[in-house]
């Protein structure tokens, strides 16, 4: 018995050491990290699937520089163990570079794997702001940063005449540095938060929250986390009878939440990233989707799609798989036409530009504020 | 609003909150009576209901609507199946595991957790649904206290379960025998009861109670995903152990002041929501510290 | 197949005969970086790290008999304990070690001490109530960076030498692994490994005996507490990134899954159970989101064929 | 033979692996008052547990009024009038007098005919109808006594299978149950007594087995036990 345990064990041990060299020499390995499994899934598959249409439409368009794009996929799970595991997989895999990183936390402590290896990595969802100061300079944002999304959501409040703002996130990286800047700002301003609450992720009720806001009387809620709690906080405060306005971060911007939300959600506002349904120049790539996937793209699809085009035409422009070479030609890019707008960094190599507008709910569907 | 409202408000708010977790609570108590298992399965078994319940009413709205009569109806059949499943997994689960050491039962039923929810996340690819009934937000003032209708009938359809499920323990032979075999198994038999049987319906109706809870909390929170039995079923569990668990009234009383302290909890000054979730368990380890078995715990001996 | 596991087992009696096999793994673990990618390197690295989570919470689990749901917390005083010390105050990771042993250490009484009369369900609950106190103090605290945690913390060196590949942590976290089933062993052996014992059997005959049963208890709720804590130190320089995520009630549970999976009470076993855990997953991957169904179902079958774990410690 | 309600033929258990029982054989007639008598240990218990099904017997038949039960459930067993009320009485403590009561006629679906058993009971015992609506856990020991045979009375029981019913009892409260034992078998019922008074045991009986260590080592009428002095010395003790 104890013998064959310890057999099988080194079985599986060799088992593990076999994995990992699938795509042959004469393929362009890039790498794709997003989170396949856990409760941020359907993210990560949207993702994944933008960034292999994209793949595909390049291998179709005869390769990068005459190779076939083969992408693997690591898990990150939105999980920093399951993530670094992901990331080691990849690198061990000599992916030529990387598309991915979505939940903040998991992307942060693979930085340094990448880093350590110099892959050229591309993210397309991730922008938390702690992202920016440990990028060891291979990394590439091309969503906007948290600062810019700041940025957009004080300048609506200050057109709406808010003064009392209150601020709710749910304990994660990503929201809470948005909810902390936003407070920075807003009282740098010399304006007035009442409110600054965290709620759990994944509970449903939040009457003892609401009560509290109310009691706050603020001009303005903002939500700075995903849409499925998102959704239950504004049904839950508009039940409860709060009329002002109710804004939400980017991890809000899905249909879903209007669809959760139901009639609660109109008149709510979203600051997002372009998404498909805005971007004139994504109607083809809305059309290839839904037909290869057979459902619409959602929030970070067109991003991720760029960030492979993006990534393909960095290493066309390096000439070579060289990934030095690779990270100089994505630092260089000037004004690459993305479904998503033109992408440029600046000197810590994050989107040069703010790309976020602002959404409002009306009947039950997102369309943009003017 | 006054003071004096806020915390009218957050009492309204616990009540409802507490009378919630207090159904969960029920199953949970009532299967560690029995055979002194913590079904750590139960949250998903909560979760399974929402899901169910979402899936009857997406095909009964066609018939009945997606107004009360279809949610009734919903939660009818997702309590008969979703208790089924839980004499299901007591029969491959538990049965096997009565004479094993007393951690492996419980690893087993954390695995029977896992296996539900990520069996469901499987099956639905981890999103969230939308669960959409044609409920609306009217309700009445009391005074500077708002509860919607919804909530009322919520926080009613909870009592009727508790006082039905009461009803029939203490007063029905079967219910009487269920409080038998947590006394004495034995001598449960010599009465000519049929204890696996009884367990077995000790199973039914703790899973279909958890379902009824779990169809509520889809039809009035609006969303259900794999993983929201987790944290109600972690309150449900710590209002079983404040109520002391294997107590059927403590399982209600435990849930009504979890559901308390939490919105109270909310309100404290200088101490933020963050602070919440810190003050309720810190509340529980203090009474447990100061009165071992619960509120309404017996006092036992028990080794592991 | 009894004939022969007979025949191996009257093999391994012998302490030589179990030195020689021990010493053949420990080469095979030492050999292991010449021959494997950074993946399998990464994976690895995590089975040791799992090892010694594992072994720690196998001193209060399966040595002394006392449930623990929480056991994450001791894991992540000692991760934040190095990860706060080495970035906001710039002390040297080594001496970062001795600080967060003593917290951990003290986290291990603060719990132990007064729930230890408290029956195992109620155990259960206040320790998982403990983890999830620790995770949201993390969470809420500046010091410890909020919810984002603590980023960009310095990877140590020795002697002059920095620790920084993978390959580095896998003999790091390989030697901290086989230190845990050295001190688990002496500890098991020693009088204090029968003293668990004789609570863990028969609490009133013990206290007869003259064992101080709560004193005995405290003491393996402690030291298991310093084996999280030292894991954890070496944990937050690996991935230089440490945040309240990482120590939900489901780390807790996974550890604890590792040690009665493999069989509580019993080091091959623990370790067994703590590659079982992680290797898992890993190996199928390729099954997407059945993948952890699939291990959900696997665990369960284990435990009703082998409710003792695969391989449980002999009945005395 | 016609008349013999309960038959025991080499009957062998295992607790473990405690051979508890080693082929015992042994035969009940109807009507009668039969005892098993021995030392602590000896497996009167355990005999009584084997028929009454809550412990599996190794090997061995026992044959109840013509039908083999051995291997039959404990509680398909209740059903067929064969009635065990164990040692400890393991009465339901923190339920009502009348709760217990109830539960001993679970098997039974008619209401009026429960009513009629209750009632009967409680003529029986007035002391348990005083305290119908209280808490058996607050009964003194003989009271616990009358429950546990009250609760046994409710099955409508032919062969009742007593276990010990004056241990730790005063004096005076022992006669008091054994006078009740011998109303019950006044009534019809067959007993079947195990006791570790045996002179006690041996004045009610009709018949009586001595056990030792999982054997029967004698069996006689009951009056001729009693007079053999040698045998009270050796095997049943003072």
């Amino acid at each position: 018995m104890k013998k064959t345990l310890i057999l099988s064990s080194l079985g599986a041990l060799a088992g593990l050491l076999m994995l990992g060299n699938v795509a042959s020499s004469a393929d362009l390995k890039i790498g794709i990290m997003v989170p396949t499994t856990g409760s941020e899934a359907t993210y990560g598959k949207d993702m994944e699937n933008a960034i292999n249409l994209a793949a595909g439409e390049i291998n179709k368009a005869g390769g990068v520089l005459g190779m076939k794009i083969v992408t693997m996929t690591g898990d990150a799970a939105c999980d920093p163990q399951q993530a670094t595991a992901a990331a080691s997989k990849l690198v061990s895999a000599n992916v030529n570079g990387v598309v991915g990183g979505y939940c903040s936390g998991a992307t942060l402590p693979t930085m340094k794997i990448y880093g350590d290896a110099n892959i050229p990595l591309v993210i397309p969802a991730a922008n938390s702001t702690k992202l920016i100061g440990i990028n060891p300079g291979n990394a590439f944002q091309i969503n906007s940063t948290g600062f810019d999304q700041v940025k957009t959501a004080v300048s609506l409040f200050k057109a709406k005449g808010i003064n009392k703002l209150a601020i709710v996130h749910q304990g994660d990286g990503y929201s809470e540095d948005l909810a902390k800047l936003t407070r920075e700002k807003w009282t740098a301003m010399g304006k007035e938060v009442v409110a600054y609450e965290v709620v759990n992720k994944g509970e449903q009720d939040q009457s003892a929250l609401v009560t509290r806001i109310k009691s706050k009387a603020p001009d303005a809620v903002f939500w700075t986390a995903y849409y499925a709690d998102g959704a239950m906080v504004i049904k839950q405060l508009r039940q409860a009878g709060y009329r002002n306005l109710i804004a939400v971060g980017d991890g809000s911007n899905s249909p879903k939440l209007l669809k959760i939300a139901g009639k609660a959600a109109e008149g709510v506002y979203c600051f997002s990233n372009p998404t498909v349904e805005y971007l004139p120049a994504a109607k083809a790539f809305h059309a290839n989707y839904k037909a290869a996937y057979k459902q619409d793209p959602d929030a970070y699809a067109a991003l991720s799609y760029d960030g492979m085009k993006l990534l393909a035409d960095a290493i066309t422009r390096a000439g070579s798989t060289d990934k030095a070479a690779i990270i100089k030609a994505l630092a260089a890019t000037k004004d690459f036409t993305g479904i998503a707008g033109p992408i440029s960094f600046t000197d810590k190599n994050t989107l040069a530009r703010s790309n976020f507008v602002i959404l409002v709910a009306k009947d039950g569907k997102w369309i943009l504020n003017k | 609003m006054s003071i004096q409202d806020i915390l009218l408000q957050q009492l309204a708010n616990g009540l409802i909150l507490g009378s919630f977790y207090a159904l969960v609570a029920l199953g949970y108590t009532m299967v560690y009576g029995i055979i002194k298992l913590l079904n750590f399965a139960h949250g998903d078994l909560y979760m399974l209901g929402a899901f169910v319940g979402f899936i009857a009413l997406s095909f009964l709205s066609d018939y009945i609507g997606d107004g009360w009569a279809g949610i009734v109806c919903s939660m009818v059949l997702s309590m008969i199946a979703v208790g089924l499943l839980g004499v299901l997994i007591q029969r491959i689960a538990y049965v096997p595991m009565l004479s094993a050491p007393r951690l492996s039962i419980l690893i087993t039923a954390l695995a029977v957790s896992m296996v539900l929810y990520n069996g469901v996340m499987a099956f639905t690819d981890g999103q969230y649904l939308a669960f959409t009934t044609d409920l609306n937000y009217e309700g009445v003032q009391l005074g500077n206290v708002f509860v919607t209708n919804t909530q009322m009938v919520l926080v009613g359809s909870s009592l009727l379960l508790m006082i039905v499920l009461y009803l029939f323990v203490h007063k029905t032979l079967y219910g009487k025998a269920m409080r038998a075999i947590a006394i004495d198994q034995d001598a449960c038999r010599l009465m000519g009861i049929n204890v696996n049987k009884i367990i077995a319906l000790t199973f039914f109706i703790g899973s279909s109670l958890a379902a009824a809870a779990g169809v509520m909390a889809g039809t009035y929170y609006g969303s259900i995903h794999f993983f929201m039995g987790f944290i109600i079923g972690l309150k449900a569990f710590t209002a079983a152990v404040i109520g002391g668990i294997g107590s059927i009234p403590g399982a209600m009383l435990g849930g009504l002041l979890l559901g308390l302290l939490e919105a109270f909890g909310t309100q404290i000054p200088f101490i933020g929501t963050e602070w919440k979730d810190v003050f309720s368990f810190g509340i529980l380890i203090l009474l447990l510290v100061f009165k071992p078995t619960g509120i309404l715990g017996k006092t036992e001996i028990e080794r592991m | 197949m009894a004939n022969f596991s007979d025949t191996l087992g009257e093999w391994l009696r012998p302490q030589k005969n179990r030195m020689f096999i021990l010493l053949v793994l420990a080469a095979i673990a030492m050999l292991i970086p010449l021959a494997s990618s950074n993946y399998v390197l990464e994976v690895m690295t995590n089975v040791w790290f799992y090892v010694m989570l594992c072994l720690g919470l196998n001193i209060v689990v399966g040595y002394a008999g006392l449930l623990d749901l929480g056991y994450a917390a001791f894991f992540a005083v000692g991760a934040y304990t190095t990860g706060i010390l080495t970035s906001h105050f710039g002390v040297n990771f080594w001496l970062t070690i001795p600080v967060a042993v003593c917290c951990s250490a003290c986290a291990g009484l603060l719990i132990g001490g007064p729930t230890l009369r408290l029956r195992s369900d109620y155990l259960a609950i206040v320790t998982l109530g403990f983890g999830e106190i620790v995770r949201i103090v993390a969470r809420n605290l500046e010091i410890t960076g909020g919810a984002s945690g603590l980023i960009g913390i310095e990877r140590p060196s020795i002697f002059g030498f920095q620790l920084n590949q993978i390959v580095h942590f896998y003999y790091v976290f390989l030697l901290l692994a086989i230190l845990a089933c050295f001190v688990s062993y002496r500890l098991q052996h020693s009088r204090m490994g029968r003293a668990w014992q004789y609570v863990r059997e028969d609490e009133d005959a013990a206290e007869a005996m003259g064992i101080n049963r709560v004193a005995v208890k405290l003491y393996a709720y402690v030291i298991g507490a310093i084996f999280g804590g030292v894991a954890g130190c070496f944990f937050a320089v690996k991935m230089t990134a440490i945040s309240p995520e990482t120590f939900m009630f489901q780390q807790s549970v996974l550890i604890l899954l590792g040690v009665v999976l493999g069989g509580m009470g019993k080091i091959p076993g623990v370790i067994i159970g703590a590659f079982a855990l992680v290797l898992f997953p890993e190996v199928f991957r390729g099954l997407g989101s059945m993948r952890m169904l699939v291990f959900a179902i696997v665990m369960l079958i284990i435990m009703l064929y082998r409710p003792e774990g695969i391989w449980p410690a002999k009945k005395s | 033979m016609s008349n013999t309600i309960l038959e025991i033929n080499n009957l062998e258990t295992h607790y473990g692996k405690i051979h508890a029982l080693r082929g015992i054989s042994f035969t009940v007639e109807a009507g009668q008052i039969v005892t098993l008598l021995g030392a602590n240990g000896a497996g009167k218990s355990t005999t009584l547990r084997a028929i009454s099904g809550l412990v599996r017997a190794t090997s061995g038949t026992i044959v109840y009024r013509g039908e083999d039960i051995t291997g039959k459930s404990a509680h398909d067993i209740v059903k067929t009038g064969l009635i065990h009320v164990p040692e400890g009485r393991k009465i339901f403590k923190g339920m009502t007098i009348t709760e217990n009561l109830e539960l001993g006629s679970f098997t039974l679906d008619d209401d009026a005919e429960r009513k009629r058993r209750m009632e009967h009971v409680f003529e029986t015992f007035p002391i348990l109808y005083e305290r119908r609506s209280r808490d058996s856990s607050f009964l003194s020991g003989g009271e616990q006594q009358m429950l546990a045979i009250g609760r046994s009375m409710m099955t409508n029981p032919q062969l009742l299978l007593l276990d010990e019913p004056s241990m730790g009892l005063a004096p005076f409260l022992v006669q008091q149950i054994m006078k009740i034992v011998l109303q019950l078998n006044k009534e019809g019922v067959t007993i079947l007594l195990v006791e570790q008074n045996a002179k006690v045991a041996l004045k009610l009986a009709d018949y009586g087995y001595v056990l030792e260590t999982g054997k029967i080592v004698i069996q006689g009428d009951a009056g001729t036990l009693q007079q053999d002095e040698s045998i009270v010395k050796a095997y049943l003790g003072e």
